[in-house]
């Protein structure tokens, strides 16, 4: 890893919490006093990724063009690290005719075709998917791979098992990325899984597990590179398990009055903590932090301004698409 | 059992949906030890939809079981703890999830009585909330009850106020047979949702029942029938009275029940009408619009003095952007217009 | 592509309904390297009811893949495939197994088109078998085509003979959009179950395509129309062929696809006769024949000189014992006795 | 293990092998010239379960009032070894009134309350509700246990992945059984599972794992033994995979050219081994070996007889039950 590295894994992390947070005060800005999920500019749920920008960062600096990525219900963060463009993904979000899926999809169902990039809002479907796609990789000789999200919560799905055995019988171009942030909404991972790592999991399919803790991006770089180089040289998927940090409600509106650590969340934001072991590293400046800062600011207005400039569609838009 | 012969009288106690659902089972739990609660934030958090609302603060983890994202596991489970002679209420989180379970569902819940011969019984209750109207797209915005009451081997019950939900609650639990409760998000009265005063209203603090398979006539008219159930009840109440405003006298029917149906109240109300609107938040091809239309038309189809007018989701995913989905829902205007158009 | 543009004359080489379908695949996968079929024993066993005969020995584990059996995970796996431009015939073994990855189906198979705004296409061909009427009980012996048609986005085909599982086998495989194939066991042509002549019939030897969405008047009448499908189709023509003997005209429409729907088949059939049957082999209520008596009530109920008539299963799961199964199943002589019934 | 539990576990596994071939006899009688699966006096899917012995008897040996066995499409051999009666199983099978399910549930849905056996001819299913019914004994206080069976094949499936989560989540009374006999129709083991032994999957829900090698009745009693007494006191779920044989075809019919290893399946057949081998350490004589027999065969033709004599029900008789 080098010093660019850092700097470009910082820059990333730091554009996906702009935006998160922007997208944070533009969703609550005009649904007061009322509070109401279905009004405003941007309606309907809203699972932010703040404080897991290291899974997203750490595992997307890996991929190139082809690789595919399937994100989960909280999918910002791994759309924006995998290069979806956020012009197109924010008017999706305010459900406009110039996003991604011309208003018809929302937050948790983003499109991407170019950057083979999808997500899902039910619980580890992706996983089987992913399987597929690098199915395809696979069968037309690509050196693709394709990653697959979810949460530590959906790692107790039953399509979270079989798509893992699937992947190894099958010799698949995999890696299985779960994101554990210790909560499945107000369920805390000691209360629904059965094991302390997920990594532990992979034995049962014959394949490699990782289990990366502290939230650390740079230790997430590493074990993501190791699993896409092994899926890459064709030697089957792994399974990596990344210790992350949900550092706001599931969904803007959770009170979270369920929460036993919520005390210590800000403390463990890793943005502010890797800001400041890069500067103590010597690998970013205050000046270089603000620069990083701004342009993301600045892409994020844009963004945003883009999406509230475009047209809303009409009711009956709503009747097309159905079938190709 | 506390729960009066007939139904009481609502009284003044103004209750919503929501709680009037976490009120019946908690009633009925303090009443037998064999009910329990379990699904997927129903305990510390009272169910995303309010439907378990305070029963973890008095009933405790034992009773009021969070479960892990298992959808299949814990359905399974509940069916096992059933077939045992408990009583378990199950909450799967949204009823657009019931693909990764439907086989314990269908496949078992409701079809193991049977199978067994009869020697068997399974008498469980899964909740599920349904439906659309803020954005939530089209993996969390479905109704489905037209899948469910497809199948056989379950009950399907779907209220529409607060006083029903009570009720109807208390005789799902007390059923022998299994029975999906499927209740709308829109008409659960939440604080932090949209909502019709309907979905507050006047419920009885203790237990009764409301019997499972009797549709309600919500309100009477003579001009029009609309046949419908859940939140579309809500919005056809409303435009049954602004429609009277114009002279128009239109009847609804609140179905209450999908499996049994009411078939016969149906049939009386077309009687006296002649003229027949279903209303349906569900898709509306090989579904409920469907089997309402043709219980007059194997009837008697000289009934209808008019062509049966269905409106329903017209066959699409629901779409998330809020002009797309008002543009796809059967709202307040489109019912009207339909009743109108009926009349022309 | 080799396909002619009108279906071809059958000719005279006789083929069962099983064996066609495998042609067709066989033929498409020729044509096209992106087709590839997987599901649970298609490989060396060649499809538990015969779907992918003799499709191994010719193209290899490399196309012709067995999985392990997670139903979600390979159906996911060919979603997953189909959105990279692939195109996989993707076998379900018996359609009552939907259960366990229905929200591949609907879901995801179904939506993805739709929420993506069209950007993303799902060109997979999902077959699985359906039916009963050889004692396999509860858990595989359904139809269910009413459950998947009820929902949006996937094709719905269910063909009754070799002629058209054939070219519309092909159709499905070339289709952009995903397709649901619903083959009957009963008319597979199996040797080792009982079966009507007509699951044994000429079928062109090339390849050829027969289009999705137009219903077949499978025998020409003019005193009662009976609207049908799959297996039902082969009971209803015996049926017809016996009436004519007692001078009673039945005209038969084979729907041949559920989504979409040819509406103007049954409406310009039912316009001809004021006498609708409809016959199904899936449950009776909130389904198919619900659907097809609605068309007609929605669009004119004064076509109709007799109320309609719906002969399917009476909303019970499929017993095990003959004499049971046989009681609730559409068979010819209940066939018969409904169209004597609208004649009286 | 005494020489009379030997003995007992012998004569358990002669019982319902003279089952399995007399049922396999009637099958087939009534179905040629033309077979047709759907003709004769037993109709229908015909799943047997000859050569499996060992894991029922082995594993129920230790089950007592209140224990219950939720079995797969392949269920003979456990509803045998737990206690279901002879007589209404058979007249199940051959669907008449008398028939445990009066001919409604068939050969894969037995439905025995009294003896807390049920089976579900969808894979894995059985293994979830098991979860339920270790609860209501948990529950209520008693010491009994869920024993749940399925087969190698179905330890792909998602169910299995989530009940084993949830038993142990739940420290549930459960042991789960799985039956390796090498093959899931035509797929062999290796083809569909990802890893040799499914005992290692255990230790993805931290509970043990065993697999029992050799189809060996006393090996079986042993393992099934520590994991009854496990749930009994309270420890929690256990998984034993037992490796066994798939004497015959998937069903009735199948003609298993896909079968490699088809010309050793007979010597490996492990009624005639165990004989040889209690003959040998003098448990077992060859007088006891044709008592047992004998009682055997008595014991299942007065069965068929029982079914046979039965009455069919009738048509309109499908109507009822669907609703308590
Ligand atoms: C099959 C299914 N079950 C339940 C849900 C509801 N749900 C949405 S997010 C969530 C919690 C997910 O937890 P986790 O996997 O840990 O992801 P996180 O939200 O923590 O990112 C649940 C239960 C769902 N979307 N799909
Ligand atoms: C969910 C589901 N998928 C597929 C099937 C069809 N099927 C029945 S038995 C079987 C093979 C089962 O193999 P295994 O679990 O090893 O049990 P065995 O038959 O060997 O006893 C299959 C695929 C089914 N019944 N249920
Ligand atoms: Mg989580
Ligand atoms: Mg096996």
């Amino acid at each position: 890893m080098t010093s660019l590295d850092r700097l470009a894994m910082y820059t990333e992390m730091v554009r996906i919490r702009q935006y998160e947070t922007r997208i944070m005060q533009e969703y609550h800005a005009d649904k007061t006093p009322a509070w109401d999920i279905g009004a405003g500019l941007i309606p309907g749920e809203m699972h932010l990724s703040a404080g897991q920008e290291p899974a997203a960062v750490g595992v997307c600096a890996h991929l190139k063009k082809g690789d595919a990525v399937t994100a989960t219900h909280r999918p910002h963060h791994f759309a924006l690290a995998h290069g979806v463009d956020m012009n197109a993904m924010t008017a999706e979000i305010y459900g406009r005719t110039t996003g991604l899926c011309k208003g018809k999809g929302g937050h948790m169902h983003l499109f991407d075709p170019e950057n083979h990039f999808s997500c899902s809002g039910i619980i580890a479907q992706g996983y089987p998917v992913a399987c597929g796609q690098a199915m395809a990789m696979k069968r037309r000789g690509t050196d693709n791979v394709a990653v697959a999200v979810t949460g530590e919560g959906a790692a107790n799905q039953g399509a979270f098992h079989e798509a893992l055995n699937l992947a190894a019988v099958w010799n698949l171009p995999v890696v299985f990325v779960i994101e554990d942030n210790d909560w499945a909404i107000s369920v805390p991972r000691g209360e629904s899984t059965a094991n302390t790592s997920n990594a532990d999991r992979a034995a049962g399919y014959g394949i490699p597990g990782v289990r990366v803790e502290n939230n650390d991006v740079e230790a997430v770089f590493e074990a993501a590179g190791a699993a896409v180089d092994r899926a890459r040289a064709g030697e089957g998927p792994s399974l990596l398990e990344i210790h992350t940090l949900r550092l706001l409600g599931h969904f803007e509106g959770d009170a979270q009055a369920y929460r036993s650590d919520l005390e210590t969340v800000d403390e463990r934001d890793p943005i502010p903590r890797y800001a400041a072991s890069l500067m103590e590293s010597g690998d970013l400046t205050e000046a270089q932090a603000e620069e990083v800062k701004a342009a993301a600011d600045a892409e994020v207005d844009a963004a945003i301004q883009f999406a509230i400039e475009s047209p809303l569609p009409q009711p009956e838009d709503a009747l097309d698409d159905v079938f190709a | 059992m506390t729960a009066t012969e007939t139904p009481p009288d609502a009284g003044t106690r103004r209750v919503t949906t929501a709680k009037a659902m976490a009120e019946a089972i908690g009633l009925e739990m303090r009443d037998n030890p064999e009910v329990f609660v379990m699904g997927e934030d129903v305990g510390a958090y009272g169910g995303i939809f309010g439907s378990t609302t305070d029963l973890f603060a008095e009933f405790g983890a034992d009773r009021v079981i969070d479960t892990p994202i298992s959808e299949t596991g814990f359905i399974g489970a509940g069916i096992g703890a059933a077939v045992e002679g408990m009583r378990p209420v199950v909450e799967l989180m949204f009823v657009d999830f019931y693909g990764v379970c439907m086989d314990q569902i269908s496949n078992h819940m409701a079809k193991i009585h049977y199978e067994s011969g009869g020697a068997v019984k399974v008498p469980m209750v899964l909740m599920a909330a349904t439906g659309g109207g803020y954005s939530d797209a089209a993996q969390h915005s479905q109704c489905l009850w037209g899948t469910f009451a497809h199948l056989p081997g379950m009950k399907v019950v779907v209220p529409s106020n607060p006083y029903d939900a009570k009720g109807l609650m208390a005789s799902a639990i007390r059923d022998d047979n299994p029975v999906l409760y499927l209740f709308h998000k829109g008409a659960q009265g939440l604080v932090w949702m949209e909502k019709n005063p309907r979905s507050i209203a006047d419920v009885p603090e203790e237990a009764f029942t409301v019997p499972i398979g009797k549709a309600a006539t919500a309100r009477e008219g003579t001009d029009v029938t609309i046949v419908t159930l859940s939140l579309s009840v809500q919005h056809s109440l409303d435009v049954a009275e602004e429609l009277a405003g114009e002279g128009i006298s239109v009847e609804v029917i609140d179905l209450r029940s999908l499996v049994p149906l009411d078939r016969q109240a149906v049939l009386d109300s077309v009687a006296k009408t002649g003229r027949l609107l279903v209303v349906d938040e569900d898709y509306k091809s090989f579904g409920l619009s469907g089997e309402i239309a043709a219980i007059v038309a194997e009837t008697d189809p000289t009934m209808l003095a008019k062509p049966v007018s269905r409106l329903a989701v017209p066959d699409v995913p629901i779409p998330y952007s809020r002009p797309l989905e008002y543009g796809i829902l059967p709202t307040r205007e489109k019912i009207s217009a339909a009743v109108k158009d009926l009349l022309a």
